[in-house]
């Protein structure tokens, strides 16, 4: 327990701090949806679609001026070692809540009086940042779905690992004693942070420098996300 | 999906034995089998029959065993039709389709004895494997409950068993053994469409044809599960008919994709 | 236990292999409901009632060309040696699934556009055969009620024990080594089955000869669920 | 059930001492107990009052005891309308009618000591007995309360308690002794319409008045509990006389219908 | 344990038999309700407080001719020894519903057809009578919000404790071997009773007593229950 | 509460650092935090902030630990919004703003450490402590967040853990050490309107302004818990200010209304 994970800032997977896990990303992957994404984020696993903008049900929930965004968060029984069951839990609605939020202003939901859209998160395999994955699977859904926004929104967290801050925490490196973790949306071309969490102890200067470098980061998944969308566009057109 | 056609045109031409993707009545649809989804299971895998794709999941940990069944492990199934699979699901409790769906996939394992049950016994009366069989519909385009026992019969032979030391303290890092199997065991749903039988049926087919019969065949040719659904009907004969054409079609589903666990 | 149940093809309970266990079936139970039917089908014992047609509540799943079905089926707490806890059981989902589609296409439901026909299945007494015995009384209730339908509905199960193809099975049956159980619901007038489910392990040929089996079942069962009928029938002119 | 009469004109007739089926005021209906309905209960019993039908069933299990009460068994009770009863009745959640049945007949037997508890402590603070007591709505037709405790009470008396092997395990075939019993009590509704007290109330009646009292009263003439319900009030010379009422009513139908288990 | 509670007719707090514990109200205590009330009955503590009358939600639960009343009786969680889980449970539910039954006749509902009037019971500290504090409490919030009513109502136990009559139980008192709870709401003003539970064992000559004596119990809380809804008119208009 | 201003006429008057209760954007209501709500409670606490009040409540048990902390106390919470405190608040399952609540004062409290869990376990693997933290909304008046934390905050240094004997029966009638702790941690929440920051929102202005950010600092200054809410968003400088104020004034809450906790 002694030894140390990271080392003259190469971390256990050879990644340098300010890196991301490898990141792929398939925009159109469910044929019933009106868009649809497959992330894995390191070995996390995400399916995203989205069904909308369409009518809502049941009616009283309808805004007479704007869609609404009715977001679900799911990890399925498998995803995780010790199965969860199927059903309500509160991580999964809170988690549910601030990536509505996240996204919420992102899109042009006056567009779409009376209707609503709806945006499923499904966590396939769990390892770590399930949330920043799926939100930058849900981006990519929406997108693909052709829905109007103000650009992509993107996601990862940064955090501190053994007095480093580090960026996108692997499994074993939020396992460290002193790990803090981060998770942060942003609209990556402006840079306006849409969803933030923390847990931990940290000093404000810490936070500072965790925040930042999440903005380093959620560019770096801008481009694969967009890349995404291309690669898409033309299996389409092609 | 394709475009939306009328139902009556959809059944008038299967009449004629034609379908929208130019099948025959008694072809499948390209069946895509992968395993090991996701790594934190046991055992997963993924089917796709065209455009139709669930994934099925295997997970295990320590339980008491039934009281009418003190030298058994335990089976736990469910299924959910995640609801990015299509606009008409919904989250929730889970509906009399998926209620239905997971029980009769479950039971098609279980009365076939796929899995060596007494195997998963550790301590008589006090401790066993539990087994959590389940499955998650990621794309509905017909004909989910051959999808289904296909990924999860996938899943069973991609579980590998995690160990337990002395303290039964489990160690999913540390998988080392397959589960305790008997056979291989598949569901096959074969619908009615006036006197024609067809399988493998796509979305928009079922919203015009409704009455199947599901039989689950394991590789010795015998059937371990049957069930009707749809409000319609069936003869004696065509009850027997559609046993012999999933008895078929298990056989080559066997035999293309999976090594056998006779024995 | 190498003891044999059935010898020279004489049952424990003296039956014979084609044999139902003893039938008794009473119309018009239930005072306040349309329809009713009491039935013991050996010492399995089932009431089942019929309010409709009626409105729909609630109102968006009416339809616009044909009555609803909502079907019931549950066990009373006391009805099992293990006490059945009341509420929500996945088995009591299925089984009301299995026997709403087994009855749909055998009532004129286009006689009743924007209506409900409710049957309640409760099982006072769970021994063998309980969904079989409460098709049985779903039946001879909707036949009470003045529903109109295409004929009866019988519902027995045949199965196998000890090699022997029987009909209609007891508890005691059901825990032979090789026992398998396969209910079978059916018009009786055609032979049309509308019903049928399987648990076990046998080979087409014994499938064929269990499923022809329950056809005599259910032509018996037939006769004595028309002869309830008559009896209610003559009563009430009495 | 009779044809709907206006809730005024049955109230005005009952002012002048007039039911609709020709009863008097302080008269039940027939009274059919039956015992023994499903086998496979410890005890059972099926009760009509008139068109009212009501069945009750008592099943046993081992629990461990409440912390406040070590060396006591324990009862668990329910009260369901299932929804072939009337049509006003829905399956789900129990509502407010249903819990408060279920409740003021619990209390009924509880209190009055009816079950004496010490004798079905097996290990003190481990092991007891714990008695479930499942009432269920067969018809209604008024007076539930009344059908529905006298139900509960008749079960009891019918039951055999299961035998246990030394590793505790439960036998339900072998039924030997009955319940251990002290005494006998029954519930009796007795509900105001002007200044008029009337019993065993049909479900017409109940649709035009619905204030009332339900007391139980146990074989030594004793309350054990009480309940009002109902918008109205009542005055304490209305409570005594429904309480003197109930003990007259309770102690014919004890007379009548069992045998004393006083102590 | 030999030790007897009650001595020459005085408590084990110093109360007489006939006696109330300290009663507290106070009115107003919950800014947005339109009436609310706080209530300590000796230790037990309850706030209530109403809102209405307002629109039917959902609207088939509207009554053409009266207002509908809701009631809600709840124990937060620290308000007993062994934590409350929240959520449903029958006790509670029982309870709202005989409080409702015990105001319903005494508000004049005719006066506000097709509308709503909300009244939620929160038990903060529960030692003994908590539903005759939260009826106490919930009568002056009626009052409080305005609402029309027939009078006050006021509501206590009575009960035996070693063969004495005694008003208003502690948990101590209620403990005893002997000990009956009979708890009653009034309209003090003519003592009719709309609320009436008894558990226990007693001849009906006890339970004549023991009636009698809560008669006298209403009448002392009906005063300070006018007296705290002077106080609050006169703060408000201060 | 204040009449109805239009959301507009509120927002402006922020741009112009004016307040409907001529309050500066960064002061808060009066505070007044009152301990020992509910004596059966082992610790509770009411806060009012202006006119919104909360409060929350400890109770304790004994329990078995979490699998990967086994000589660790646990800490389970939950947040209620009781129908009372306003008019849109309605019983059953809590709504998803709830949950966040709970889990968000949860955090701050579990992630500061506050509470010495490792000071919690009796018996490692087996049996530990369990520390219920609940909170209920009284008045709705705004910025729930930091009166419930506070509320939390407060319970836990009221609180007094129960004794329990040799067979570790628990007797709540005396309790005696204080809880274990290690420091004091609030949550402040700063709420953006254009580029103004704002504290100790009302609910008029949290009609009329939404997003947030919530910032739980400890006696040491640092962070244990951050969470944005809203639609809104903020840049990374706006982040780092609102750290500072919620240190700030978490500093000043605890100066003035707590004792230090700190080692």
């Amino acid at each position: 327990m002694s030894e140390k994970l990271i080392n003259k800032g190469i971390r256990p997977d050879g990644r340098k701090l300010d890196e991301i896990r490898p990141l792929k990303i398939k925009a159109g992957v469910v044929d019933r949806a009106d868009g649809s994404a497959y992330v894995e984020f390191g070995t996390t696993k995400v399916i995203s679609a989205v069904y909308g903008p369409k009518k809502v049900h049941p009616r009283h929930m309808e805004k007479s001026k704007k869609a609404i965004l009715k977001v679900r968060y799911n990890m399925i029984p498998f995803s995780v070692y010790d199965r969860k069951r199927p059903g309500y839990d509160k991580r999964s609605v809170e988690i549910a809540k601030v990536v509505s939020e996240a996204l919420e202003n992102v899109i042009f939901l006056e567009e779409f009086p009376k209707s609503a859209i709806d945006i499923d998160m499904e966590i396939i395999q769990a390892d770590a940042g399930t949330r920043v994955a799926a939100i930058t699977a849900a981006s990519v859904a929406l997108a693909d779905a052709g829905i109007p926004m103000r650009g992509l929104i993107s996601s990862v967290a940064a955090g501190r690992v053994e007095g480093n801050i580090v960026l996108d925490l692997t499994k074993e490196e939020e396992d460290a004693s002193d790990a803090i973790d981060l998770p942060v949306a942003m609209l990556a071309r402006t840079g306006e942070i849409t969803l933030l969490q923390m847990d931990g102890d940290a000093s404000v200067d810490e936070i500072e420098k965790i925040v930042r470098m999440t903005e380093k980061g959620c560019k770096d998944i801008e481009k694969i996300q967009g890349k995404a969308l291309i690669e898409k566009y033309n299996a389409n057109t092609a | 999906m394709t475009a939306k056609l009328t139902k009556d045109y959809i059944v008038n031409q299967i009449k004629r034995n034609i379908r929208g993707d130019d099948r025959k009545l008694d072809e499948m649809r390209e069946v895509i089998i992968e395993r090991g989804v996701s790594a934190n299971a046991e055992g997963s895998a993924r089917v796709k029959l065209g455009k139709t794709e669930v994934i099925a999941g295997i997970k295990m940990d320590l339980a008491e065993p039934y009281p009418d069944s003190q030298d058994r492990g335990v089976l736990t199934s469910s299924a959910e039709f995640l609801p990015l699979a299509a606009p008409e699901f919904e989250a929730g409790r889970p509906g009399e389709v998926e209620v239905e769906l997971g029980r009769v996939v479950d039971r098609g394992i279980r009365e076939a004895e796929v899995i060596d049950f007494k195997k998963l016994c550790i301590v008589e009366g006090e401790k066993v494997w539990r087994v959590f069989m389940d499955i998650v519909v990621i794309n509905h385009d017909g004909n989910l409950m051959d999808a289904s026992g296909l990924a999860a019969m996938t899943a069973i032979l991609d579980a590998k068993m995690p160990t337990i030391d002395k303290d039964y303290k489990i160690d999913y890092n540390k998988r080392e053994k397959p589960l305790p199997l008997t056979t291989i065991a598949l569901p096959i749903t074969v619908m009615k469409c006036g006197n024609k039988l067809i399988i493998d049926t796509t979305a928009d087919e079922e919203e015009a044809i409704d009455t199947r019969l599901t039989v689950t065949t394991n590789e010795s040719g015998n059937i371990s599960s049957m069930q009707k659904g749809g409000p319609g009907g069936f003869t004696v004969e065509e009850v027997v008919e559609i046993c012999k054409i999933a008895g078929k079609k298990t056989d080559e589903l066997i035999k293309k994709h999976f090594k056998s666990k006779k024995k």
